[in-house]
């Protein structure tokens, strides 16, 4: 693509916010005439309990509303519109017959409560998607509950809680990596444990030892992220579950990278008793701004007797949901989880099958070495060796210049891509963590490549247009202080003005 | 593999730049007895139109609400969704973007956001709101434990009347902090006893939580609920399982209510079986920085045009750490922008004449079953759209397989929750039920009885 | 909205050509295993019938195309984005319902041979649209086979000269007026008939006496236009109409301006025997960046036996498709018509009802004469009374300045608005034609008002600035001179570079 | 009134400011007797759900291809839509713009109609192409009249073998124009007679045209009849209704056509019930100003940034008015671009593929039909997806119906359009028909002989 940089800039729309249009009575919906008696509600509920009007709450006819969408939309960056390198979070494409089959009415119009005669295909998907997902993990059971990751790393440290209390003693502690993601600490201390952070080795890994000095009976179990968000795959996670097991510990995985090693190890035979899927990452639901996604929880047989309510049944020929089970932990959401995203990780491993899930690791793993080797040269790269899923690199070659990770994230916007994940893992100063993912093209990643380059060499010699950056896109760099010393959260009816809405 | 674009030639030449001969070098560092040495035990690839068949064989074994009439609601409302939601929520600008962690290219999904705070904070009354939890269920559940954080009170008061599942939900989240959930009973009236909540109030409790409408449909008495709770410095968290009640029913932060959580499904949102669905969390501003979960707000940049960031997130994990106000991360950021369109469309007058039509249906359902022979209204309570009704001859297991026969969904049987109602059903109407359904529902029970 | 301007800039998006893009052997499709013998080719076909290859066609992942084309859709303006306010194009918003009734599985996916007792919904669907139109225009009948308004016109013009053939002599000549859109003669020409042109009285419309004068036996037909491009209301109609009949000629009307008069005034009751209408303007069907609409032909009884076939009647409580019409035009298209598109128009007419159309024409008129009445002062109002659908503006008082028509519309792109129809009706020198229709709000047009007038101080005080617009836009104004002079209407595989996907 | 934003409110104040008291002032103008003095006789509103409802209602009364097996073809074709295709094609951007007049503003339609016209050009092996017309047909009346304005010849030679309503489409647009039709036999091959298209051809001979493949779904001879043809100075117009053959039969420009039209539905468009579908319309750079429709070329700006233009517009309507080329105006732009997203996804293999896989599924059908008692296949010619029966027993009638009773929809009935192929029905088999769709139908035909 010759050397034109893909980001350019267009016409763009301002839009107010929906509180400052619109006028008094303008509705965009037309509800049926009412074919039962319109009984005034004085007659039907309490005066006390009733309300009159919502005073400021949006009048808008449906032109209004699609155009104010519209135009907000296209102020966004998505996987569809180009490279998202977004770093632990696996952006890769989202394959549009996904979208519409989810939306099939048998799934998107079916009641979780009506009756399993009338819901074999939903209870058929989700017994055999288990299934599929067992397989790919090496687990033996998993739980389709959980509504995202952290949800489903709270379920995993929910079930070894309750498996040691079946041994007598819950324990007190967990053990984490300094390299993990922030929800695994968080997840840990919201089911009542201390979190204990081990130091990683200097090769990115986490050691033996460093786990055996940890390691004792008030340990209930580690949280190890595999590959970890070094994008390196945890050498030793045979031998660091052989100690923790040896005490009566746990081995949790965050399973959020899967990406990088399906079908080619699976943490189930690396003695792994639970870990979580991220479907909104490795198996292409898409994200949705922020959710929502599925994070099922798989796990060994022993954690079994305390999987959530319902577990999904074959009895025969009929598919059952079995509410029945004492030594349950219970439930970490109402009904069965988040249905719609399961849909779409049924679909795509139907539609990639054993070899595409294999290939998908493959080219993930070739993707961010090419990434790494191409970049090497210019950007400091703390853990030199080969990589799976993603690459981290450090501003330290610019820092010298007053160039920082923050700088160069924003002037990516400028060529056209969206910035790589920044400041994490928190062990790697500066970190700039890139992960390319298996739906990017060998020409995108040198498009990436050369901007990066660009930016490397505009950081020696013309650091304020990176610092300065972005440049193109609708707003500049925000002032993220003022947001955050004087909250303005909401928006109010202007005490000034009359509000609008209300006169009349 | 339409989904990967790198050929093999592709990938070749990445190899050679990388400077290794095959992909199996990249892997080198992954223990042989570590690796998977078989394929992987799955179904073959499909094609595109061979999966569009699979996908939709497996669909059509499923009841849907388009072919059947449905009296189904208990956490999960059958609402008509206007053609524009979808339209404009599958912008893929909107549903293939992250969280937006980078504010300049993300105005959209950002403004979005501060919309829905604001929406949320209209019809709650309260004065701030925040991005989405998962559902309505795990928001009372992060509820219950933030009202713990404020006041460090141990124990909460939980009536009967709350969505069984919701109950469920603190239970599994609560014990593992140590809190303990003291049940509530009901009364005839199918609401909560206000004398049992005060004589239950101690300086132990730390939040007393209440829904409302309730889970037999019925509308609590929030107001002197709020102020026992108060008296007894506990906080009131307010659950709001059916959203669409806003439009009638006065707010929780008009009644005084420190908490209010909900699911936000009927907001546009498709049944979906279960999920994805919407939690909704709002509270006063003096408890912000306790709050879980992501918040948006207004700042300005450099040229002083207006924009939206992610704030305040010294109380989020990835800061905070195992100090969070959660653990929460990703969360429900499509279902929230789709509740922000549905809320847009139908708008101030539009949300109040759905209130209204769904309170008259159900209010004309009520009074039919309350004149058919075999049945009565179980609870003599002020109900928005749904009601508990006794079959007194068959069970309402006989009774909802005889409605089916008619392609009806009944209601749902409180006997799984409630064995001391093991003979009624919870029916559920709105303005999806036309009123032919209505009096085809209570022909086809009364047929049953 | 304060005063900022809707048109600001944000980042967009290059994208290359399909074919400069993707790499030997990609494909974004993935088509079922055949599950028939594989047979070679050649044994299925003669050798010198076969063909091997394409050079040249795109080889990409559906990534690649996915990205392709959203990117490309961010370089268009639609209606969606903001205000359109096209003369004699009715950009009105399109209802979203409308988009998902036509793709119901009994429309988009049924056959146009299959068995009517099969296809019993499209054609009471066609049945009942075909009366609708009828009492909308105060026609007898409708052939809905037309695929858009010329052809509708085509049409128009052969049942004239079939009915006149009949009569004995399809006679020379068809009126049309001076500020007839270039179709109108055009579509008589293609009909076989010499045009003759009528120029319009001095307050805009067809004098009578003009008509007169041109009136004679080797007439065949007037072809009106009501309201016409001036958004004038032919007030002369019935008595012109009087006078071609009376000289045994037909009168045809260009049916393209019927949003103004809906419910007020129907053609069939002026003197009208033939019209058009534009189902892709009045009636809310999606322009499509160019189609497809939908131009149904309303007709009176005497031209009945002429229409194509086949024709939908009602047979008791049946509905079947009479190809036996023996004195039938034929056909204009294959199949029936622009189904899909008739199935938005039905949508559309069942959404607003008979009050609702009324209600689209008196705010389309309130509109266009809020709009006339805001910039009268500021532009040049060639004929100056109040109007229907649409107000005609002209340049004359920024000449002086140097600058035209085109430069002002290219400005409107700045602020966010797409330009009115230019240069049309050829009877006013450098017309703006603004066309608001009822879709938009007071706020939306007090804001185009605030442009136009913005514009117009421009061209005087900084004239430059207007004449080199737009700025914002990801391209500036193109030569098309270069462009008609040295056609390039099409990629061809590089003779220099050996083309791309053959190599290997 | 959620399509009409302005208020009665908004109106009265937008009336002050226009200065006159009500809208019937405004409407002054219309002649009281030219007034309608009653409300349009036109059923009442519907609400959104409601019009749903009727609408599904009424599609509900209609097969579909999804619920029925389907052989028909016949000018219309059922092939696989990817997903993507409807995602990409229904962004509002595109479809909700109109024709792109103002080129700064409309970049994404032009380069798109640039990349299909491109594509166009490779398919059919010609040197230029245009926008779209409205349809196959219509593509096909307007070649025959351009190559009348080439040169001025008066006779067209019409063989029997082309699409039938094709052919009357043609009869309607050229008869007003004074030239006529002669119509050409076919052989028991099922193709156009070499020797009768030789003894027709005269010095009054505009054009011959040649479908292909032919309405029997049989490959014509076309470089034999482009010899012959441009022997007598007339033109050579091929037709194509099915373009999937373009991805393995030979290209007509190859073969020596002239001008080569064709119905682009089999691109990515649906069936529509016959509508709207997409006129192709190709021919050689000499030609181009003889052209009909709307052409877009690729210039640049003052900045030498490249860009795209609607051009060569004195050959239309809007500038050179009854001179014009044509007078089509809106074309098929939508179903255009539809067509270039489809062939993008399925590129230079899939499309290869695609029409292998028809190839090889057709012959498969037509050698079951040739062992299948009570029937023959009646043409000896080699076809692509489409092939002629003749069922010697049972009426072509009796047939089709004994197999809706199987939900299969089976072949056109010729007797229709051909007296003396009463007997035959035309049966068309794609990638959409599995193997076991195809001995479901030879097995309920061969019962129903
Ligand atoms: C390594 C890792 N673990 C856990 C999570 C949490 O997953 P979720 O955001 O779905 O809760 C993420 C994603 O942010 C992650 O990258
Ligand atoms: C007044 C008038 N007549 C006829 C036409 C032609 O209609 P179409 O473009 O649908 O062929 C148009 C639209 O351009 C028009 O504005």
């Amino acid at each position: 693509m010759k050397d034109e940089t893909i980001g350019i800039q267009g016409l763009a729309f301002h839009e107010p916010l929906l509180f400052d249009q619109g006028s008094k009575g303008r509705t965009a919906c037309s509800l049926p005439e009412s074919d039962v008696p319109e009984v005034k509600p004085e007659r039907l509920l309490p005066k006390k309990l009733l309300r009159h009007d919502i005073p400021g709450f949006p009048e808008l006819s449906e032109v209004e509303v699609v155009r104010h969408f519209t135009r907000m939309s296209q102020w966004n960056y998505g996987v569809d519109l180009g490279f998202y390198p977004l770093g632990s979070c696996t952006m890769k494409y989202n394959p549009k017959i996904n979208e519409d089959v989810w939306r099939l009415p048998g799934f998107s119009r079916a009641h979780p409560y009506q009756p399993e005669s009338l819901a074999q295909g939903a209870l058929q998907l989700m017994f055999e998607l288990e299934q599929y997902l067992a397989e790919v993990s090496g687990m033996e059971r998993v739980s389709l509950q959980p509504a995202a990751g952290a949800h489903g790393e709270l379920l995993g440290m929910m079930l070894i809680r309750a498996y040691l209390e079946s041994k007598g003693n819950p324990r007190k502690r967990v053990l984490v990596p300094d390299s993990a993601h922030g929800t695994n600490p968080a997840s840990s201390a919201l089911c009542g444990y201390q979190v204990v952070q081990i130091k990683s080795g200097p090769k990115g890994c986490v050691e033996p030892h460093a786990v055996a000095e940890a390691m004792d009976e008030d340990v209930a179990a580690i949280m190890v992220t595999n590959p970890n968000t070094l994008g390196l795959f945890e050498e030793h996670i045979a031998e660091i579950a052989k100690i923790v097991h040896g005490k009566g510990g746990q081995v949790y995985c965050d399973g959020a990278n899967l990406n990088a090693i399906m079908g080619i190890s699976r943490p189930g035979d690396t003695g792994i008793d639970v870990l979580q899927f991220n479907l909104h990452k490795t198996f292409s639901v898409p994200h949705g701004g922020g959710g929502p996604g599925a994070g099922p929880v798989g796990l060994k047989a022993h954690l079994a007797p305390f999987m959530p309510v319902p577990v999904v049944e074959r009895k025969g020929d009929r598919f059952v949901l079995n509410h029945n089970l004492p030594s349950s932990v219970g439930k970490v959401r109402a009904f069965y989880g988040n249905f719609a995203a399961l849909v779409r990780a049924y679909a795509y491993i139907r539609s990639l099958g054993p070899s595409g899930l294999r290939r998908v690791a493959e080219v993930a793993v070739i993707n961010a070495n090419y990434l790494m080797s191409q970049l090497k040269g210019h950007y400091h790269l703390p853990y030199d060796k080969f990589c799976k899923h993603e690459c981290v690199f450090s501003d330290a070659r610019q820092i010298p210049h007053d160039v920082h990770t923050l700088d160069i994230a924003k002037r990516l916007m400028d060529y056209g891509f969206h910035p790589p994940t920044i400041y994490f893992p928190l062990i790697v100063r500066g970190a700039l963590m890139i992960e390319p993912t298996e739906t990017e093209s060998k020409e995108t990643l040198d498009q990436f490549i050369a901007a990066m380059k660009k930016i490397a060499e505009e950081a020696e010699r013309e650091p304020e247009l990176v610092r300065s950056a972005p440049h193109k896109t609708k707003i500049s760099r925000l002032d993220e202080v003022k947001a955050a010393r004087q909250p303005n959260l909401r928006w109010k009816v202007k005490t000034s003005e009359p509000e609008r809405s209300s006169s009349s | 593999m339409r989904y990967i674009p790198n050929t093999e030639a592709d990938c070749r030449t990445m190899l050679d730049a990388i400077g290794v001969r095959s992909s199996e070098e990249l892997f080198a560092d992954i223990p042989s007895k570590l690796r998977l040495k078989r394929g992987l035990d799955l179904p073959p690839p499909l094609s595109e139109s061979g999966l569009k068949r699979q996908m939709s064989a497996l669909a059509g074994k499923d009841a849907d609400v388009d072919r059947y009439s449905s009296f189904l609601g208990a956490g999960a409302y059958n609402h008509f969704i206007p053609a524009a939601v979808s339209h404009l929520v599958f912008r893929s600008e909107f549903y293939t973007a992250y969280t937006p962690y980078q504010p300049e290219i993300s105005q959209g999904t950002l403004q979005a956001i501060y919309e829905y705070q604001t929406l949320i904070c209209q019809l709650t009354g309260m004065e701030i709101a925040n991005a989405s939890m998962y559902d309505g269920s795990s928001a009372l559940a992060e509820a219950v434990l933030m009202a713990h954080r404020i006041n460090g009170r141990q124990e909460v008061l939980m009536p009967r009347a709350v969505h069984p599942e919701y109950r469920m939900v603190c239970g599994t989240y609560a014990n593992k902090l140590g809190l303990r959930l003291l049940e509530l009973p009901y009364t005839d009236k199918g609401t909560t006893d206000l004398k049992q909540v005060k004589a239950a109030l101690s300086p132990r409790t730390s939040c007393v939580v209440v829904q409302s409408p309730n889970f037999f449909g019925a509308l609590e008495m929030l107001e002197e609920i709020a102020e026992a709770a108060h008296g007894a410095g506990a906080l009131l968290v307010v659950a709001v399982a059916e959203p669409v009640s806003f439009g009638i029913v006065r707010s929780p932060g008009e009644c005084g209510a420190d908490i209010v959580v909900g699911e936000g499904q009927s907001f546009g949102n498709h049944l979906n079986f279960g999920g994805p669905y919407l939690g909704l969390f709002a509270t006063q501003e003096a408890y912000l920085r306790s709050m879980p979960g992501r918040l948006v707000g207004q700042t300005e940049d450099k040229h002083g045009r207006t924009g939206y960031v992610l704030t305040l997130s010294t109380r989020e994990q990835h800061i905070r750490r195992e100090k969070a106000t959660s653990n929460i991360c990703t969360n429900e950021g499509l279902c929230a922008l789709t509740a922000t369109v549905y809320l847009s469309l139908l708008g101030r007058t539009g949300l109040r004449e759905l209130a209204l039509l769904n309170l008259r249906k159900t209010a004309y359902a009520k009074a039919a079953f309350s004149k058919l022979r075999g049945y009565e209204v179980r609870f003599s309570g002020p109900t928005f759209n749904e009601f508990v009704v006794r079959s007194k001859k068959r069970t309402p297991a006989q009774v909802n397989r005889a409605l089916l026969g008619k392609r009806i969904i009944g209601g749902m049987e409180l006997g799984r929750f409630y064995p001391e109602l093991a003979d009624c059903l919870l029916l559920c109407v709105t303005e999806e039920n036309s009123r032919e359904e209505i009096d085809a529902l209570c022909k086809a029970m009364g047929g049953a009885r």
